[in-house]
């Protein structure tokens, strides 16, 4: 099982029945693949449908259904229409019970930032900053490192998405959950030990005497 | 009853230097002949208020390409490397707003109010510059409306009487986007006779309509 | 004709070609019916739609299709359902283009007070409070008198529904014009003489020689 | 997939002293079956927030006339003369507010806006102890979001999954409101399988929606 499979499977997990959940583009995207499509989960895309569903058979791709990556994808039995009016009230609403981002930088606060790399990469923020700012539970799904370098920091030197703390963060390697006391190892990717995610993460990680392996969707 | 005119008609009406809002994300919901004209008659200085400037070749892409756009507000130029480069260059003039705050902006402009509180932004590069406001304990940016000279709009349906309906993710900025632009232009698939799009089904009143595209055929 | 008549059929003249109007519940929405079907005028009722239509036919009423005073309307070709966000975001945001109400009190300044008499009759202001600060174009119809008690004053005694002065006030005996300068007559009902409205009328007007009879619709 | 309720299941979790947003104008798109199970457990201490509260009989009126009603938020009492009578002798609180405000403080609440700018108001007894804020040199009114325990919401379909759709004037607050109930609860004329309500007709998404009344035989 590759990284980002890893991730995705273990992302799936957490999403329950009923849920509205919102995946970013990349990564994120991969953890629909995971989720039982009898769970009764809709997936918004924010560019203005809910009940997202997966590729289109080859040959019944219509451009008026994409997703906010420009993909085509379909919609699922029950679906909606949303403009994006809409789209975004129910986002910075609190109508989104979870939203999936990639990540640059997550830091001790359970900061995120993932929209700006200054100096090299302006693509703008898009819809991160409200999603991060209004979804229920925001989750990081993302790979632990980047080209070697820590991604999980002490403080954010990227430019924030949001004030907000994050709920859970993702990687290969663990889970993490960001606390008032700061960032709490819960969770070893299969066969990673406690060692090798501590050399991997340039933040301090709170860590208890059994951290147990992750269960994967 | 609506005027339809032919797409040079329509480019000739936008002056240099006008504001346009134009709908789409990623492409999916643009009015391409519209864009396909201004390019045609080298339109310049034009200030676009739009989700993203789409990708090369496409949509706002093709303004960009065409050196006819002096200025954006937009959430995500990020799958248009040559608005970065135009950007960087100091070409176009690139105001990045979170998408939720986009579409509010524009909302607000359409509606007449005078503004919105959103908690979006707080605490990050969008809090620069603007008033934080205190509301029920919370805080939160006001921001500011957003109009435009035109509105160029994207629809699935248009009838005589310029009610228009949109299809599913080609909906999202063009209902928000025909409130607020001065001159409203829409750009149909199909133009049908009135009372076949029922009063339900319309998402945008004929009254905000100005002029109707002439159809492809 | 009666004193109503006289204003409503006033007022109509006022409307024209591709107008969107609201009339206000009461007098002024008898003004739709010297409206002739073909102008090419869409009537909104702000509780929900653009387009309506007369009485219904007997045994055609539905219950999900009345105006803003809850009784039984139909529909023309080409109308709108709208919720009421839309509404008063089309009401605010300068789209409607003349809204015709009732009114107490008119003053020298050109202000309305229509919505409360202190200690004797408190409904709400309903819809007015938007409509006489949003809609372009403001027109007072009332009967010029009330109980032999002039209702237009050098200034309103009563709570005012908006700071905004008025476009015009059609009334049983005259139309009055509100300007920089004060309350200007304009015209004269059929066989009303200027010494008969001047002995109506509360406020000062300005008068020039020649005051018009009113040609009505 | 949502519960069916029975209507004495709905008022049972209705608590005394809730404060309820009901959809309706003049008793035009309203839950009358709800609110008639209200009345039969004989519901105490309700806050309303809705446009106006009907007459006598009919609507939220027949909460009032029973003596369920402790507080309005509302645009209108006019048509309902005992809501006047228990307003003057102190038996309701009413808080009257312009029409157009109401459905934006209710959409503030519903997509999380902590308030909005308009000029509606400004220079009437409605700005009294409000915040004046100038944008772009105009002055407009700060006004705060609504909320309520429960959104109760009338509606011409509804799908299994909860998507609704509504019909001409009956739209009126009903979708604004379903954004802004922490528990939404529609009532609907038919209830359909899942496909029937196709995507781009859906007007509230059934993620806000918790339960839908049974339907009336």
């Amino acid at each position: 099982m590759d990284a980002k499979e890893i991730i995705a499977r273990r992302v799936a997990i957490e999403i329950k029945a009923g849920m509205l959940v919102n995946l970013g583009i990349g990564l994120p995207s991969m953890v629909a693949n995971f989720v039982p499509a009898d769970r009764g989960v809709f997936f918004q895309a924010e560019n203005g449908v809910i009940g997202l569903g997966a590729r289109p058979p080859e040959g019944m791709q219509d451009p008026h259904l994409t997703d906010a990556g420009g993909g085509f994808v379909t919609a699922v039995p029950g679906a909606a229409s949303i403009d994006s009016a809409m789209s975004f009230g129910l986002i910075r609403g609190g109508h989104l019970d979870m939203t999936v981002l990639g990540g640059l930088q997550v830091d001790e606060l359970g900061h995120l930032a993932n929209w700006k790399v200054p100096g090299k990469m302006v693509p703008g923020m898009g819809g991160a900053m409200d999603l991060v700012t209004g979804a229920a539970q925001v989750i990081v799904a993302m790979q632990h490192t980047a080209r070697g370098e820590a991604k999980i920091v002490p403080r954010c030197t990227l430019p924030l998405t949001a004030q907000r703390r994050v709920n859970l963060i993702v990687t290969d390697l663990a889970l993490i959950v960001p606390t008032d006391d700061g960032l709490v190892l819960r969770e070893r990717a299969p066969g990673v030990t406690v060692d090798e995610i501590r050399a991997a993460t340039g933040a301090t990680l709170i860590v208890s005497h059994d951290i147990p392996e992750m269960q994967l969707a | 009853m609506k005027t339809a005119l032919k797409p040079a008609a329509v480019a000739a009406m936008v002056p240099d230097g006008a504001s346009l809002m134009i709908g789409g994300f990623m492409g999916v919901g643009t009015p391409e002949r519209i864009i396909d004209a201004l390019v045609a008659r080298r339109a310049e200085g034009l200030t676009i208020i739009a989700n993203d400037t789409a990708m090369p070749g496409r949509g706002i892409g093709k303004l960009v390409s065409a050196g006819c756009v002096a200025r954006v507000i937009t959430s995500h130029i990020g799958l248009n490397p040559e608005t970065q480069a135009k950007m960087i260059a100091g070409e176009i003039e690139v105001e990045l707003v979170p998408q939720g705050t986009l579409v509010e902006r524009i909302r607000a402009g359409g509606v007449g109010l005078g503004g919105i509180l959103t908690p979006t932004g707080l605490g990050t590069e969008v809090e620069e510059g603007k008033h934080v406001i205190e509301v029920q304990g919370c805080r939160y940016l006001l921001e500011t409306p957003l109009k435009a000279d035109f509105a160029l709009i994207s629809a699935y349906q248009a009838d005589y009487a310029g009610n228009l309906c949109y299809m599913l993710t080609a909906h999202n900025f063009n209902p928000v986007m025909a409130l607020a632009g001065a001159i409203v232009i829409a750009e149909a698939e199909s133009i049908v006779p009135v009372g076949v799009i029922p009063p339900d089904a319309v998402k945008t009143p004929g009254v905000l309509v100005d002029h109707i595209l002439e159809r492809a055929m």
